[in-house]
């Protein structure tokens, strides 16, 4: 993979995340833990409940906690007015977040249990479910639940002819646009969310499967810094309140 | 959950006029109002009133007006509580509690004739602006009711009424200019715990009220509403009593929202 | 409050309840208790069951019944034909009227129990909400379910300049029209549902919550002899059977 | 709940041709018909057979004709028991009893060709009435599906067209003139317990019931319809001594409905 | 009743089932018993699953299982593309057939349990309920459930003039036609499924009604012939096992 | 049910690169192919992989094109598995796995633009024709993603247009011509138990596997989606690996289709 000079509109190299890229926890009160997440315009909030009981109980699971995923667009999140309630592509979402999730949470640990993670998206500018995915996992550890590891997500795809990190929904309007969602543990080196749109050779994926590796490992470090800084504010309160 | 002993504790609070957080009984928690916040939204805005947060955003869509209305434009409101706002976390259609809320927003925004619908005609009798006002409730940490007033009023003053091609199509990012607003209304509501009345309860004091009053003031100090609510009752004197005092702070309230 | 000259379309006074207005209790056979309510032109049947075994069993209430109530307009109730099924006016004025209910019925004697309501609105003509309230009292009476008392329902409002009782729709589609439904327990003085829709001053809310009080306690004779109609109709019954 | 005592001997009753309130086998109990029941329904009517009370509204809205009808009205039937009409109390979309209630009452109205329906067009292809019947079971005490079939037919009887302005819409209050009707159907049902066939069962009579027959019959003694219901099965001499018996008793009904 | 000279426009004769009639077992590899039965151009596909636990367990029958039908069109099973999810026709035509259905098999012998009987109908051209409950008795029987006999089921009807055995879409179009569905247990001469629509005097119902039994018995055969077949490919498939 | 000595039967047989019925890993069962199972339809198929069973109908109705591409025609993909597919037995509305799978072969073929949807319009910017693809799984024996795949794509190479009249309604039993295709596309599975990754399991084999990964590819070799499907996860190696595997393979089915 060669270096490459590619004019962005908002001014970014093709390996750059948008700006700003932000990712904050704890910034749901009542949850048990939560997360936001703005990359760009795409603005995603996080939370998570449990684990706590199942009802009804014959759907409860003898060895490991369900995780539970709801994907959603709130309706003035998008240019056309998206009506309430799930579609198809929110169901098919949910469902890849919460599968890759399983991944990293230690749901064994959790038997006959319910984790419940909400998704709200709350404007959407591309990539709204790899920033959900990011916040999910800030979330699940801001809520003390048990992980194996944090696990970042981000797109790679291709847009006017360059293999581009992090597409702008002006970027997928492109005529010859991909569009890859990627989530990744950086720790094992898994992939444990892949999509892709759009019509590609197979060295396109794998220049975009590296430059999302590269992505997920910046949005990692953030992730971190995330949950540093909210254990930081949680210790400073906790001394204010001895 | 909250266990019957804080439950007994903040009742026996009240009784001496007190809370937990040291406000007095009709004393409101820190509001902030930011404008503006959705940018695919036609207007938006969120309300903190302590940690209980709900944003609103208005869109614009072309459509039909009613049979029964055929010059003016129509309104639409829809209130959903994230799934995120509390332990209750249930996904699905809107429940009694989101349409309650819903309706009482919209009774006070549509009685008090805050949007001048007769501007928002576009072809007489079958092409109007409908205005869809929608409210999600992010983080519930007591007193929706005026959180959401407050939401929706803001929202309402920042909302743009979009251009349209020659097709009624909008053309995006292009607009005519603001929704025309013929007053602003804002719902300040009164709880009641056993005897007490009290303003503005978070989400551990709703625990022990019985009842609530929702009273919807205008800009010119009228009345455009009433809803009370939940299982308990009140005297004549009480809901006159609690008009008068909603009548007044409202526009101390109508004041923060229209800056 | 001055006595005012109004003249009213059906030639009532501003005070008057709608003529006829009529309680009837025991009209539906099946049912455990029931009542009729015509106000004018305004029918509205009420039926209760219960209390019953709650399901699923997860629901109930250890410490009391669950009181639920149905308000449905049928669909040839109104001019245009109503669609079937709930909507969002139906379910706030089922939760308003269980509300009020509530108050009245004894459910701390019929823990982990459920009592349906079911309000069935017959022909349309303004004031359902308290037409339907009323007929529930009564029909929970009928039943024997345990009270403290019976609970009337009435709408005040004003129309053309006027603060009158028990607005026709006609009325209610005045230019100046305010509609408040109110119901009301006479031997306590509480208030027990209350809504209002419209530009009005604190004085004519004052207005209006007299006018009803006095028009509530008007219905309320009225349901009291709807019941002892009942039971003599009963006596007979049972004198007959001996 | 009915006991299985009190099944028991409802059972020994029907074996010696005896019924619990001395009537015949073939004995309806007394049928109460009342028309224009709804002043907002174009048509109404209200059934009393015994207990049993079902009522039926009748509504005109100008809609469109089915693609492959261009030249024809259009008829949908509805069926709804309503909460407070038995102990099963549920509310909800309808159920399967209902649906079949429903479309039988529907069968017999429609393959009797009762309404003039090609004279229900406005403008052809275009705009035709659709005719909207709704049936509500107030109180079931037996015998729905006659209660039913009665009332359908009366309602329809007392229906009016309503008067269109220059935009296809309605104005209220003033009417064409009465639906066209081409003919009266009425259907009636035999019931059968073990080999004991009756007719008109009480709510109590219902619960020893294996099977019924409803028989469409039309004013000009054609049959129009036939629906065996339920678990239990007929032989191919019950049915036809059935349908016969049924074919000359509905005049009688028929007779009846159209006063 | 006479011996017809009737004219069909697919050359049967007055009292034949279309061509060609074909009854096939163990047609679905999954369920517990399946049958396709196909009748000229309706082609109908019958499986069955249990008895099987009752879930949520509140609705079982302490007494017998619970025998459910679903009776399905695929959307292109029409001409005009059917809505997916069931209608008022497809909930009327199941709940007929579950009652036919129940007078055959020995649901007292499986008490506390659910049958479940999935009918789908690939192809429609008329007379798709009678060809799914003859599917249906025979995938019943290739379950091994417990049965008093099979369930012949058949059309008779009217069109132009005629009365006919098991008619066709075209023929059901016809000016003057009527169609009377019919299920029948040969052995004992009961009539399970009764059902007519159209204009016709009780002689002619009883011309249908003739006609149809002699459809019925014959169709009976092949219901016979097709788990004859059936257990005979088993009894070779373990030979082979061997 | 399979119970945990057979999955552990499985997964020692996996291990040494055997399966129970004797194919190699990256062994497909026999595939059966049959075009035009369905004369209501304006194209249809039935694919056999072994004992899977997946049936793929046509229906084109005239619809309207989506606002943002007025010149362009529609395709909506429905996916259902039918309750005789399993003993999971459920009707009712979607479920995830249906929308899952749906979504992937829609994906698919919309991406490739297998249908040169440009040729669909009937009156620009009004009229187009709405492609349906509604795939129905009659018996799952394991990789429905294959199965659907296939049958979808010659299902498509046996559609037709029909002909419309002077109303734009259809002409029964009239055809334009064939469904205009720009391509063919097929999408294949690869399947991960463990560390061990082979092809078109049973549903027993299912049982054991932790994840699966779709490829889209074309006729022309291009890949035009991916799908990484259940809680499992891949290595960037295994991934690529299996991208250039289906690339290859996927031309002999997209032979087998087009045949």
């Amino acid at each position: 993979m060669v270096a490459k000079k590619v004019k962005r509109s908002d001014g970014r190299t093709y390996d750059e995340l948008r700006k700003p890229y932000i990712i904050k926890a704890g910034v749901v009160k009542r949850a048990q833990g939560s997360a936001m997440v703005q990359s760009g315009k795409t603005i995603v909030i996080a939370a998570v409940y449990g684990p706590k009981k199942v009802i009804p109980k014959h759907l409860e699971d003898r060895d490991k906690a369900i995780l539970r995923c709801r994907y959603n667009m709130i309706t003035f999140s998008v240019k056309d007015r998206k009506k309430p309630g799930p579609d198809k592509r929110s169901v098919e979402i949910s469902k890849v977040i919460a599968n890759a999730l399983s991944r990293v949470v230690l749901l064994e640990e959790y038997p006959r249990t319910l984790i419940d993670v909400d998704l709200e998206v709350i404007q959407a500018d591309a990539g709204t479910r790899v920033a959900a995915l990011t916040a999910a996992s800030v979330a699940l550890a801001d809520a003390g639940i048990a992980m194996k590891d944090l696990m970042p997500a981000v797109a790679a795809g291709r847009a006017n002819g360059h293999i581009l990190l992090d597409l702008t929904k002006e970027e997928e309007d492109a005529e010859d646009a991909v569009d890859m969602p990627f989530a990744y543990i950086p720790s094992t080196g898994e992939i444990t969310l892949l999509q892709m749109d759009g019509i590609v050779s197979k060295e396109e994926i794998k220049e975009m499967i590296a430059l999302a590796k590269k992505g997920a490992e910046e949005i990692y470090r953030l992730q971190v810094e995330a949950l540093k800084e909210r254990y930081a504010a949680l210790a400073r309160l906790s001394e204010v309140v001895k | 959950m909250i266990t019957q002993t804080t439950k007994d504790y903040l009742v026996r609070l009240l009784k001496r006029e007190a809370r937990r957080d040291g406000r007095k009984l009709s004393e409101w928690r820190k509001v902030v109002i930011e404008k503006g916040i959705g940018e695919n939204a036609e207007g938006s805005a969120r309300v903190k009133l302590g940690d209980t947060e709900v944003i609103v955003g208005i869109k614009m869509q072309v459509g039909e007006p009613y049979p029964d209305k055929p010059d003016e434009g129509v309104m639409i409101t829809m209130c959903e509580f994230l799934p995120m706002a509390s332990s209750s976390f249930e996904a699905g259609p809107p429940g009694e509690d989101e349409i309650e809320l819903g309706r009482v927003i919209d009774r006070g925004i549509r009685e008090g004739k805050v949007i001048d619908t007769k501007k928002l005609v576009i072809v007489p009798g079958e092409k109007v602006w409908t205005v869809f006002m929608d409210i999600y409730v992010v983080n519930d940490d007591g007193n929706l009711y005026d959180a959401a007033a407050l939401a929706a009023m803001a929202a309402l003053t920042t909302a743009k009424i979009p251009k349209l091609d020659e097709n009624y199509e909008i053309i995006e990012g292009e607009y005519e200019g603001k929704l025309p607003l013929n007053h602003a209304v804002v719902s300040l509501t009164a709880y009641k715990a056993g005897d007490v009345i009290f303003y503005d309860p978070t989400h551990q004091e709703e625990s022990i009220i019985d009842s609530r009053l929702t009273v919807g003031v205008r800009d010119d100090g009228k009345i455009v509403s009433l809803q009370k609510g939940m299982e308990g009752s009140w005297t004549e004197e009480e809901v006159l009593k609690n008009i008068e005092f909603i009548q007044k702070k409202a526009q101390t309230f109508i004041k923060k929202v229209m800056k």
